[in-house]
């Protein structure tokens, strides 16, 4: 048993080993497509961050009535709070109102208004999702002590970042499929490639009475090691590409709140496991079509 | 003749085999070798010679009749049963037939551990093997790198490796000079005399009548002439210096006449 | 001459049409390459677009002294247009700035606020290139009509846009990088591919006495003929994905302007003549490395 | 014989052939054939017949010596010259070297298109010189689809077509049957008496001794023996026959001895 499985490996070795080119080949194609889906998954691993980051940020000013007391305004929080879809509230008395307001216009005359201040109290209220924002202003809009008309929504940029944010998704499934094509095509023309290089070998080893576990055995090992290999590459690529990139994009842009670290062993781990599978597939569907060696004969 | 028993060990029943609707290689051949028989196939090129020996390894599935190898019928025999068929035969091809991407030592090894035998075995077995077919001293050379008659060699030597029951031999002799394939040829007789059925596609007449075995005439894919061994037992000095030869030997020796 | 000419195309046609599958595995890769070049050209042009639209979009507010007389102040605008970097200027008058931020702030009192208008006279000025802003900005303040201090700069969130379309050219680049070795690779192994699919091939052609010129011809013209078939698959693609991305994201959201229009006749033309070249390079390169072949003779 | 002119048509002269350290082709072969002569290279398997054969289409380099052709040194040929080379040799290799991928008629066509033929005479030429060796019958088969005798034929068909000065066959009726044999042995033969040079390296003793031609034996990569042709001029019958037919032809025959 042990003998034959040392043949088994050292027959796929030998010929990895000899068959340089192909191993290139084979090797490259898969850490081609790994590096693709594994940047794809990291990616969108990354955005969906940024997106939640992002959601929370997008913020609206809700606008107290004058008419209402400081004391009973602060104590609105409770019930600003207990509005379905508010994530965090924060107060913004009359008077930090206005410091904000001049320190954001500091070139406006001050004459006067520190006197009578012109500005409301207000809150700012987070929502926990994008998508709830409308329903929470329509909620808090009815509440007795909120300006009629009284709710801020977020400036044109925000709305803008939101949509962005909005859309990653559709984003993501519409790039990623194209890759799955990609590495797919790339997956079929390795194994292509495989049949045609060892049509004729397999003729002969099928003469000699080995049987098909025989011939094949060694092609699966083979296909794995390719795999893993390629996966492994592709994991350093992907290692370097988030380097160059984070150095690059990154490093300038702090408001993306930095680049999401890179997760080396669990990197290297997945796209080695990702690479063997892959290989094994390979190979197998190589192994599982009989038509390009079995029509010469019969 | 290496006597028989009861059925005949290998047997055609009408074959017809149809390479296209135009081409054909075998136009209904009937013939039986008993067991332990030596029978050379000749006829001129294109006769079907190859066709018949493709037949019994099932690289060429016959369009009619039957083909049947001890009471076997190869047509109702299924993908998986070929590869222990193949271990059974041991098959000299034509164009040789060799793995370009293996040394000549692990063209034989390959196809002993393909039948099962351990690395034991083959450390053993190949190098006496590839002295007996005088190619040791290229055992590390890949096909590519050696000259037709070495190519050859290697071939009939990875067709004796694993000492099977039927041996069959396509133009073992083509790429051989008279000495080396009287050689060859002998060392078929030697296996046949101690019991296996071998059978020999040849042009080289003067060679195939030196040897005294029954001869079967293939011509456009039919038999036309099958001259019995008995009739022309004339040179049989080449059986007896190997009856002798072999009686020296301490191995056990089947059934010989 | 003529005759010649013929016997080389129809070696071409002839073993286009046989090696159906190294056939297929060309134009697939040709294709990819050219799917994702032409993937990246498409959307740099893009984002380019985007970042001229957006970077035109990032202005100053630059505060007059509230000393300058308003007719002094409007004439600031020639001193402003004359400023280096400065796209267009706009006169705010301390009137209109007031109502805008009424307008912003719907919930301030405005009790005195008309009679006596805090908001000094200003400018909205807008820069030709995001890059330049601050030298503009530096220049601006050092006119003796501005306040001191009196530049305002975007907000939070368009600094954060200014952000990502000024690393939008390092990500080109950097993803442009990838894509091209990746591109380059799947170029080598076609090369390979087709090295050792014809090794056997040439070496009887070149026994017969063919030139190399006679050899290797068909296999330009194979390939040139792959290429641009690929250019052709990898424009339909591009159109095709264009769609969906169009569809699923563009649609979503207004805000960044639509997706830019395909343009399919120019994309056809060039992936075709691009593909053709591609095609080229491969068999040129392929042809002039005799080592797989010249290794087994001599 | 064909008479020669001055300088000899073909030269070794001290050839080596290195494949590696431990294996050479030939280790030092001089020999030279006159123009017109008809030269049979015997010898053991591995002798090195096929070496000095593929030293004159330049397949192989010599490691050191000198071959010429014709007076011009093939040592210094450039890279660039050797298809030119090549065209003014047939060259039958041992393992017939057809291409995979084309049909029959077309591995023909290529070769006289690739020595600047048009494509009418491909279309003339082609059929008549496959129905020469017999095998017109299968010109649109692929070589794969040919049995081994018939590929051996389409590449002797493949040498003849351009009608070269030198012809070199590698064992070319290793694969065919006494008839054929001869057959082609006589084609060989014949295109020798209208003044081509002709080298054919052959195990078929018995055929070549019939012709009664120059024999020059190779064993491990030296020249053995070389017998003249005018020694055992016994079986002058073939030559006699064919010298008639030819009378018959209204072709142009080069120096006749
Ligand atoms: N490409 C090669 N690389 C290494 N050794 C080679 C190569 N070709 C031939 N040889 C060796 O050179 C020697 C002479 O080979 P060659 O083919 O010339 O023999 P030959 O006389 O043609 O034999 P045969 O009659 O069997 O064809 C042999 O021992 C062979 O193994
Ligand atoms: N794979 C194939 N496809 C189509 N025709 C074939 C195929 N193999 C053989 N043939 C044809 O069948 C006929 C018999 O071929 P076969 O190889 O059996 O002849 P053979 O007797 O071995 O000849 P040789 O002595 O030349 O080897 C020939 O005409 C050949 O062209
Ligand atoms: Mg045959
Ligand atoms: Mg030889």
């Amino acid at each position: 048993m042990l003998d034959r499985l040392e043949f088994l490996l050292s027959e796929a070795f030998v010929s990895l080993r000899r068959n340089t080119w192909m191993t290139f080949a084979a090797i490259t194609t898969a850490a081609m497509a790994l590096f693709l889906l594994g940047g794809l998954a990291f990616t969108l691993a990354g955005l969906n961050r940024l997106v939640g980051g992002m959601g929370d940020r997008v913020e609206m000013k809700v606008f107290i009535k004058d008419s209402v007391p400081a004391e009973r305004a602060r104590e609105l929080k409770e019930k600003l709070l207990k509005v379905d879809g508010v994530s965090t509230v924060r107060f913004v008395p009359k008077e930090d109102g206005l410091k904000q307001f001049l320190k954001d216009n500091p070139n406006v005359d001050v004459t006067g208004l520190e006197l009578d201040n012109p500005l409301p109290n207000s809150y700012v209220v987070r929502v926990k999702e994008d998508k709830a924002f409308n329903e929470v202003a329509w909620a808090i809009q009815a509440l007795p002590e909120v300006e009629p008309d009284g709710i801020k929504f977020p400036a044109e940029e925000k709305e803008f970042l939101s949509g962005l944010m909005r859309a990653v998704p559709w984003f993501g499934i519409t790039t990623g499929g194209i890759m799955l094509i990609t590495s797919g095509i790339l997956i079929y023309n390795t194994i292509r490639m495989a049949i045609v290089a060892r049509r004729r070998e397999i003729r002969i080893m099928n003469l000699v009475g080995a049987t098909r576990a025989m011939v094949w055995t060694p092609l699966l090992i083979e296909g794995v090691v390719q795999g893993a290999v390629g996966g492994l590459l592709a994991a350093l690529v992907l290692w370097g590409a988030h380097r160059i990139i984070d150095r690059a994009v990154f490093s300038k842009l702090d408001a993306l709140g930095g680049f999401a670290p890179f997760p080396v062993q669990s990197a290297l781990v997945w796209l080695l496991v990702a690479g063997a599978v892959y290989g094994l597939v390979c190979s197998l569907v190589a192994v599982r079509d009989p038509s390009p060696w079995r029509k010469r004969s019969a | 003749m290496a006597a028989s028993t009861a059925a005949p060990y290998v047997e055609f029943e009408d074959v017809v085999v149809a390479y296209s609707d135009l081409v054909s290689g075998l136009r209904g051949v009937s013939l039986t070798v008993e067991k332990g028989e030596l029978v050379f196939l000749c006829g001129p090129t294109g006769s079907g010679k190859s066709t018949l020996l493709k037949c019994l390894t099932r690289e060429v599935l016959h369009t009619s009749g039957s083909v049947r190898i001890a009471g076997r019928d190869l047509g109702g025999l299924h993908r998986r049963e070929v590869p222990l068929l193949r271990r059974q035969i041991g098959v000299v091809p034509q164009d040789f037939g060799l793995l370009p991407s293996k040394r000549v030592w692990e063209n034989l090894g390959y196809a002993m551990r393909a039948c099962g035998r351990t690395k034991k075995e083959v450390r053993h077995w190949v190098p006496e093997i590839l002295e007996r077919v005088n190619v040791l001293h290229r055992a590390d050379a890949f096909p590519s790198e050696l000259s037709g008659g070495e190519q050859q060699r290697v071939a009939i030597g990875r067709a004796l490796i694993n000492n099977p029951p039927l041996l069959l031999a396509d133009e073992p002799t083509g790429n051989l000079d008279p000495d080396h394939s009287v050689e060859i040829m002998e060392l078929l007789l030697q296996l046949n005399l101690r019991g296996t059925t071998v059978m020999v596609a040849s042009h080289d007449m003067p060679i195939v009548e030196r040897f005294g075995k029954r001869i079967v005439h293939l011509d456009h894919g039919q038999i036309v002439a099958d001259t019995g061994a008995d009739l022309c037992e004339t040179n049989g000095s080449v059986r007896a210096e190997l009856a002798a030869e072999l009686a020296k030997e301490p191995q056990p020796e089947p059934d010989l006449a």
